[in-house]
């Protein structure tokens, strides 16, 4: 039976606790919270009314009959975590940990967020329960995402400029836990992926697995059987982690999409898994993009949401045990899904679930019509829509072709 | 190393390995055991170093640039010990620049050097039974750590302490400040109750008045941002063969009077 | 019993179909395929099946228990249209109108729209259907619009600038039909709002009335009793209609909310049934702002989905008759509650959903805590970051008080 | 009017009152009579349009800049039978101005003011007949349409024409258009079949190609975006005081060669 991580926190040699001494009481006491909290009904209910009456839940399985038609091949489902509120499948979790924070009596969020869709989805709970929210965030990233800013300045959260390192994610990541290691009396931490130490792959897995769990019940209402493949992209891999994890011991081949760039051979991805090496990122052990001395090297992708050296621990341990297939998509690639769907389907992806989408597309082509292929849709591209308008008036047009 | 006894309270300084460049990082040391120092703290810059502030951020940066590794600071000790510098040399390191090198090629390469301890702070003790074994066999000492928050972490943690134990002075990152959390006597009491090394306490110790007070209540204190702070604003200076000698002494003076208060009295 | 239009399309004085000899067998066509497909079980479980598929209904009705609990009055709760896909409740109606349009055998779709909103709609359902769609904006719009013009295109539609009278919803929208009379043999017209010649009005309301039938079903479920008040905004009247159907015959109080824009004694509002006289526009005896000589006047409102100068037939005949109440507020009471329900829930609401909001924030302070007030927040606020960015640095703040 | 009877196709001109001045109009109108004109439709200028193509819409906008309203332009028509204009002339408008002004007043003010007729395109059968009625009342009919869509419309509304039966040539607004469609002579002969009234054909009809072939299916063309086209054209020149005749020569010239055809047959 599937049974990570382990006491310590273990998915195999993956994962851990690497935090300064500090904060090993808080985890320690979240850990704790967090068992109890997963033994309670009450908990559990409450955690499901909100998914429900607040974000809309469940989402829906849609069929992509024009895409299947056109590619001729496996029939192609999208699980559509882009219908949550907020858009992307990240508010699950910060329900989720704001009820734990909550249950432990915490009143201050504190978060890091990229592009800013986990920065969004912490103010946004952080609203619901009237906590106060304080966001870190690469002064990088802040330029490049001023709307996503505003948007969490209106849910009344506090963003923060970090003007560390290269004033992106990474940095932004090392502040909060800066922050945090200073206020962890009476702060609690929500990071957004299954990355961190231990609890917070663990945790953030059970606040994600709703996706997997509905779609498994959804698929199996639709189809009479499971899907042959399943793909979902990779950053930290909260999405992936989600919708996987309750098909781990299914005869379903799992696909995980990591960003590749401008390409896996040169500097330009963030490949972490397919390219990166083993270390400690962010409190966790897992693989990471690093130099030969140890140095985190700055990911790249057209995508804010993968841009990220490490990958949540438990998705090294599946690629280490080879239960989980690792793959990688281009920059070009994910914008050519990401317009295919538009135009064919009319629903805009996020640029991260275009990198999925991509796969499912190379994979489906190959297979059979009675075969399946289940894409985790894990967020909408309107975020995306001015990166993209850049993008394809920048003379990197790869597949667009209106008429006017 | 391992059976430190100590008479008073020890001057432990951190600066970083190759700030404003290795070169200097030897001078720096020896101008600090001219000033009195115990024990060095030799800091290995690292891109990502989340227990540290914003004065340690920009000396790993600026060591960075002058392509400092881990192998590299090592390296500095006997480069240091032909100097002249005697005092135990520690080397501070965040864990994931020694898993890149190696565990073992890690304490083989320190043995070699004359490394007297390490210290690794993203690395609690539950994380740390394979480098202390490996820093056993070695003869090199893994320092922990003790926070405010470690409460009934305390005794399992001293009660296992090489070295010396180090005191962590009040919830936050590296840095200088300008108070340090009342209950910090009562925190030391209770650790020092429970250790059978010296406990030392460091973050945030910038002021001689801070010293002095705190000296009644430990068996040391590592002063580290304000003394890189010192080395950031003499940097140019330092750089220049004909201020250089001026700064050192500078910076000599400088840590000899936020220490002052550590040889006034005897414990 | 309520059973308006009549057999011409007359809600009372109102409605009808004023529109050139060439269109008449052309709405008689729809009348006839609305009327037939109306009665089809086939065709209504194929629209359910795609409004819950595709569109991820049912959308939540979601408690707001901190503005509930700061106004110290009434129960508020929100019907969540923000959650369908594409981000408001003009899905429901696109997809309705889509599948008559197939139904019919038509391959093209044409559209006007305003903000982009009802054009994304159209654009997102002619994607999932296979068809071409062309949809009819304003230069002026255009302009202020950029990325909902980049998305129609990105979802395959053609967007056409209009650059007649003042270049924006109104003139769009007569080039809509003027496009739709030089088409009419093999493009279907799918109009945004209740508005239009008949059977567009009743069309409309029937793919809308959704909204109202969920709305009840769940709020006699949650609160085992009906709601006192339900508010809606009223630009066309689409949402409001949807909402407000199923419960006409019901003892609640109904409000619909026009936009006053800088105030109702200004030239620069959108407030037609408060302010305007009868007469025809569009294809539509109804309410609208015109000058004594019956030239229509351009409206005004910060929210580009209630600036229109006409209203849906049915809302001037629910005024007539007393029926509904309609109310208007200002940009900046709009705004005020755009950032209110932000703040205080975590929902960043449309400006043009804002306007409901702000009525029912007045009406709910003056009620007792065991009353309630059902809202319809018919769209999400995304789409209005960006103005709100510029509205409140324009030394507009109503409201703001972020920390940083 | 009521009883028209047609002896050759009659050429029906269309301009809008005020267009680019009311003064104009009058002479415009003048000159279309000289030219042959059988029959004057003078539009009423609206905001909305929407059976108009850009050359109408254009005109439209300059005549409400000149403050035209219903009113002023039904009030042209005894200042035109003042200047010498004798034919019958309709007024063009939308409904909504007609409600405006009052659908009763409005034919007070048409009857007073000599109107012959009144066409509202955005007023189809079924909604017409209150305004019917008052017309009928008035002594002034309501000009019917016919479009290519129309079918089995075509005998309820052919039965009911007063006046003459306007029948659009083609889907679509008005503007000028290069080519026909080739059902259209069937549809003219299926019109003519079912009516007791003249049928006129109109809409994108500005070459005396056109002219020439319709004239054998019809009795009457109405040309208006030609004929607009042309004003605007010469909107400048006709404003001019020492221009004015000049130009007015030129469209009358214009008019007749696109309607010469008419003059060579007779049916
Ligand atoms: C829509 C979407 N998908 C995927 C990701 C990547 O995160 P994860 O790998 O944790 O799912 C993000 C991160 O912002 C996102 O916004
Ligand atoms: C979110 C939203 N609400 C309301 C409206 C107004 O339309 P209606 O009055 O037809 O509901 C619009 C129009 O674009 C809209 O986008």
């Amino acid at each position: 039976m599937y049974n990570v991580p382990n006491e310590n926190g273990r998915f195999g040699d993956f994962g851990g606790k690497f935090v300064p001494e500090t904060l090993m009481i808080p985890l320690e006491e979240i850990e704790e919270a967090l068992a109890k909290a997963l033994a309670d009904d009450e908990f559990k209910a409450e955690y499901m009314r909100i998914l429900q009456e607040y974000s809309g839940r469940p989402t829906p399985l849609t069929f992509a009959p024009n895409l299947t038609k056109k590619l001729n091949g496996a029939k192609i489902y999208l699980k559509r975590e882009d219908l949550n509120h907020t858009g992307a499948h990240k508010i699950n979790n910060a329900i989720g940990q704001a009820l734990l924070a909550k249950r432990m009596g915490k009143k201050k969020i504190i978060a890091e967020t990229g592009a800013g869709q986990h920065g969004v989805a912490a103010a946004t709970v952080a609203a619901h329960f009237g906590m106060e929210c304080i966001v870190f965030m690469g002064e990088e990233d802040i330029k490049r995402q001023e709307l996503n800013v505003f948007r969490m300045k209106l849910l009344g959260a506090e963003v923060v400029p970090v003007y560390s390192g290269n004033r992106t994610l990474k940095d932004a990541t090392n502040e909060a836990i800066r922050y945090w290691v200073q206020h962890c009396d009476d702060h609690f931490y929500m990071i957004g992926s299954v990355v961190g130490p231990h609890p917070y792959p663990k945790m953030v897995r059970e606040f994600q697995r709703i996706i997997g769990d509905e779609a498994k019940r959804q698929f199996l209402e639709r189809e009479g059987k499971l899907p042959d493949i399943i793909v979902a992209c990779v950053g930290g891999g909260s999405n992936a982690m989600g919708m996987f994890y309750p098909f781990l011991e299914d005869d379903v081949t799992l696909v995980g999409v990591e960003a590749a760039g401008k390409g896996i051979d040169t500097p330009y991805h963030a490949a972490t898994i397919t390219k990166g090496t083993k270390g400690v990122i962010h409190g966790s052990m897992t693989y990471l993009l690093q130099d030969e001395h140890g140095q985190i090297i700055e990911p790249y992708s057209v995508s804010a949401g993968l841009d990220y050296p490490g990958v949540g621990p438990e998705h090294a341990y599946l690629a280490s045990i080879g239960r989980v297939r690792y793959e990688s998509v281009t920059d070009d690639e994910a914008i050519a899904a990401f317009q295919l769907l538009s135009r064919e389907e009319g629903i805009i992806p996020a640029i991260e679930s275009a990198h999925a989408l991509a796969k499912a597309v190379q994979l489906a082509k190959t297979m059979r019509s009675d075969q399946t292929v289940l894409v985790c849709l894990s967020g909408r591209g309107d975020k995306d829509v001015q990166t993209m308008m850049k993008y394809l008036k920048g003379g990197n047009d790869v597949a667009m072709s209106n008429r006017n | 190393m391992q059976c430190l006894t100590v008479t008073k309270p020890m001057f432990i300084p951190f600066i970083v390995a190759g700030d404003p460049s290795p070169d200097i990082t030897i001078e720096l040391a020896l101008a600090l055991q001219e000033a009195g120092a115990d024990i060095l703290e030799l800091g290995v810059p690292y891109s990502d170093p989340l227990a540290d502030g914003p004065i340690i951020q920009r000396a790993a940066a600026r060591a960075l640039r002058q392509q400092m590794t881990l192998q590299k600071a090592i390296e500095l000790i006997p480069e240091m010990r032909k100097k002249g510098v005697k005092i135990p040399i520690i080397i501070f390191t965040y864990y994931n620049p020694v898993l890149q090198l190696g565990e073992e090629s890690f304490f083989a390469l320190a043995q070699k050097n004359g490394a007297n301890g390490v210290l690794i702070p993203d690395l609690p003790f539950e994380e740390s039974e394979p480098v202390r074994k490996l820093g056993e066999a070695a003869g090199i000492p893994l320092i922990s750590l003790v926070a405010p928050t470690s409460k009934k972490r305390i005794e399992m943690i001293a009660s296992n302490a090489q070295g010396f134990l180090y005191c962590v002075s009040s919830l936050g990152v590296t840095g200088v400040r300008d108070t340090l959390p009342e209950t910090l006597n009562e925190f030391l009491t209770e650790v020092k109750r429970h250790s059978r090394v010296p406990v030392v306490v460091g973050f945030g110790i910038s002021k001689s008045e801070q010293v002095s007070m705190l000296k009644n209540y430990c068996d040391g204190v590592v002063i580290g941002s304000a003394l890189v702070q010192k080395i950031e604003q003499l940097s140019d200076r330092l750089q220049k063969p004909d201020e250089k000698e001026e700064a050192l002494a500078e910076f000599r003076r400088y840590a000899r009077s936020l220490t002052a208060p550590l040889d006034e009295t005897v414990q």
